[in-house]
C-alpha cells in the first residue's frame, strides 16, 4: 500500500511487484510507474507513442 | 544558354530520392544501375537505405539476440538496447552503407555515404523508454535508442547535389536527449526516406518486394496504380496491410513535408526506378 | 572589409588536420575539445582517424582472430581477408567514425564522418597479393586487402569546410582492382592523413602516446622539438624507432604533397591540439 | 622437375612444395611462384613492395 503521487489516495499494490510495471489509480484514474519496489515509489508514468525503429 | 545545351524542364531538375530496403530478398542491383543511369543524365539522385536484416546477421554474428517487445497495443517491435544499437551502428554506418557506396563506385556514381549524426542531417528527440506488454503486465522499459526525426539537413545534401555526388544516407540518426546531448539512435528507414525527399522536394521511390499497394493483396489483379486526390489515397490507407501501412504513413508524411510524388515499386523488376519514374507501381501525389 | 571586421591572416586561414589514434591508450575527449575550439574561431579543421584497436575488439567480439604475417624482410604485419576486411570496415566506418562524429556533436562541432570511398576521397591501387615468410618458406599469398593512397579527393572536403564542417576521415579507402573494379580495402592511417593534409596545404597534428620524437627514447629530455632543415629531419628519420619510424614517414609524405607543417605531440596532453600548434612535440617545417 | 618459363632450363622442385611458394630458378635467377602443385605449374612471382595497411 502506498500513495499516489497525483491525488493523494491510497494505491493497493499486488505482491510481485516489478519496477517499470504500470499500475492504475483507481481513485483518480492516472498511470502510475513503479520507480522502485522496496519500499514502493510511483510516479506517474510518461505518455509515450507506440512508434518503433527499423 | 546556347543552342547546342539541352533545356532543363522542371521535371528532369526534381531530385529523386530511392529508398532501397534492407531485406535479403531485394537484390540493389537493378536500382544502382538505375541510379547511375539518372545521375549520368544530369539528375540530382539521393539513395537512403534501411539495413534490418544487416543488423540482424551483425547481432547473431556477435552471439547476440535481437529484443523483441510486445506494445500493449499489440504491435511487436525491436528493442534497441545498447549492444543492439552497437551492432546497428557497425551494420547500418559500417556494412551497408559502405556496400552500397562501393558498389554505386563501381557503377561510376560518385557515392557518398553519410548517416544521420553527419552534419545532423537526421535530428530528433531520442525516446528511451517504450511502454510494453511483459506477461501480460503492462511496464516501462528503459533503454531503448531510438527516435522521430524532426529535421532534415537539406543544406548538406543540396550542397552534395550540386557538386555532383549521390548522397547515400543511412542510420543512425541523431537522437537529442532531454539533456540536450546526443545519441546515435535507430530509425525507421522508410521515414528517413520520406523525410530526405520532403526536404529536397523530391520524387520518392520506395522500392520494395511486391509491386506496390493492392486493394486486395491477395488478388495481383487490384494493384493500384495511382492516388492523386484524398479519397484516393484514403483507399489506399485502407488497403495498405500488414509492413505496407508504415511505407504508406511514411509516403503521406513525405507528400506533407514538400515531395513532389511518391512511388511504391517492385525492386525486383527491370530498371525498377526508371519504369516506378514512368508510372509502374503505385503513384501517389 | 570594414573596420569592424578582425583580418584574416594567412596562419589563420591555413586548415588544420588532427589525425587522432585508434590505440585505446590514447583518449579524445582532450583533441576533440581542441577541435571545437578552432572550429568555433573559424578555423577550418579536418579529423583523421585510426582504430586499430577497435578493429582487433571487433573480431575478436565475431570470434575471429586476426592473421599476422612476416613479410621476408622480417617485418610482422596485419592481413586483412575478407573477413578481416568486414570487421575492419565494421569498427572503422561503422564504431569508430560514428562515435567520434557523435563526440564532436556534443562538443558543438558539425561534424561529417567520411570514409576513403566516400566521393573517392581516398582512392589508390589495392594490394591483394603480398610476399611472407611462413614456416621458413617464402610465398605468395593473395587475397590481401589493402592499398597505398594515391588520389585525395580534395574538393569534397574543400567544399564541407566552406560548409562549416568537420569533415572526420577514416578507412577504409577506395581499392582499384587491376580490372577497374573498386574494392574497399585497408590503409595506413597515419599516411591517410598525411595525404589529407597535403591535399588540404594544411598544418598536420599527429597526436599519439608519447610526446614527440626523442633522440633517445629512453632519455625524455632528448624530445627533438624542431627539424626545419634536410638535416634535422635526417636526424629524426635516424631517431625515430619503431612505431614512430611510420609516423616519420607519413610526415616526410604530408610534407612533399603539400602540407604546411607537421607536428608529432601527446595526445593526453592538457589542449594537446593547441599546444601542439604552438610549438609543444616535434614540429617538422 | 620442370622447366623455367623464363629461361626454358629445367628447375628441381623440392617434394612437399605449396602453392604460393616462391622458388629460385637457378640457371636465370629469377624468382617463380607455385601457381599449382600436381602437376607444378610455375609462373614469374610479381614484385611486390612491402608496404603494410593500419
Ligand atoms: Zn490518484
Ligand atoms: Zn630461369
Amino acid at each position: 500500500m502506498t500513495t499516489c503521487p497525483e491525488c493523494g489516495a491510497d494505491v493497493t499494490l499486488h505482491d510481485d511487484l516489478e519496477a517499470g510495471e504500470i499500475v492504475d489509480c483507481t481513485t483518480c484514474g492516472v498511470e502510475l510507474e513503479v520507480i522502485e519496489t522496496a519500499p514502493p515509489v510511483l510516479d506517474r508514468a510518461p505518455e509515450l507513442e507506440e512508434d518503433w525503429g527499423e | 544558354m546556347t543552342a547546342d545545351e539541352t533545356p532543363t524542364t522542371a521535371d528532369e531538375a526534381t531530385p529523386v530520392v530511392i529508398k532501397i530496403g534492407g531485406a535479403s530478398a531485394v537484390d540493389p542491383a537493378g536500382a544502382l544501375a538505375d541510379v547511375a543511369h539518372l545521375s549520368a543524365n544530369g539528375r540530382p539522385v539521393a539513395v537512403v537505405h534501411g539495413g534490418s536484416t544487416a543488423v540482424d546477421e551483425t547481432l547473431e554474428a556477435l552471439g547476440e539476440e535481437p529484443t523483441y517487445v510486445e506494445t500493449p497495443g499489440g504491435v511487436v517491435g525491436r528493442f534497441t538496447d545498447e549492444t543492439a544499437m552497437e551492432a546497428f551502428t557497425m551494420a547500418m554506418a559500417g556494412t551497408v552503407n559502405t556496400d552500397l557506396v562501393e558498389s554505386l563506385q563501381n557503377e561510376g556514381v560518385d557515392a557518398v555515404g553519410l548517416s544521420g549524426l553527419d552534419g545532423k542531417l537526421l535530428a530528433g528527440k531520442r525516446k528511451s523508454a517504450v511502454r510494453v506488454l511483459e506477461d501480460g503486465k503492462k511496464k516501462i522499459k528503459r533503454g531503448d535508442h531510438s527516435g522521430t526525426i524532426e529535421s532534415v539537413n537539406a543544406d548538406l545534401l543540396k550542397t552534395l547535389l550540386a557538386g555532383g555526388y549521390v548522397p547515400v544516407v543511412g542510420g543512425p540518426i541523431l537522437g537529442a536527449e532531454s539533456d540536450g546531448d546526443y545519441t546515435a539512435v535507430n530509425a525507421d528507414a522508410d521515414r528517413a526516406a520520406a523525410a530526405v525527399a520532403g526536404a529536397l522536394g523530391a520524387d520518392l521511390v520506395v522500392l520494395t518486394d511486391v509491386a506496390g499497394v493492392y486493394a486486395d493483396p491477395e488478388d495481383a489483379s487490384t494493384l493500384i496504380e495511382s492516388a492523386t486526390t484524398e479519397a484516393a489515397f484514403e483507399a489506399i490507407e485502407d488497403a495498405a496491410a500488414g509492413f505496407m501501412t508504415k511505407k504508406v504513413m511514411a509516403a503521406k508524411e513525405a507528400l506533407e513535408s514538400g515531395a513532389s510524388s511518391i512511388v511504391v515499386a517492385d525492386a525486383n523488376a527491370n530498371d525498377p526506378v526508371l519504369t516506378a519514374l514512368d508510372g509502374a507501381g503505385t503513384t501517389i501525389t
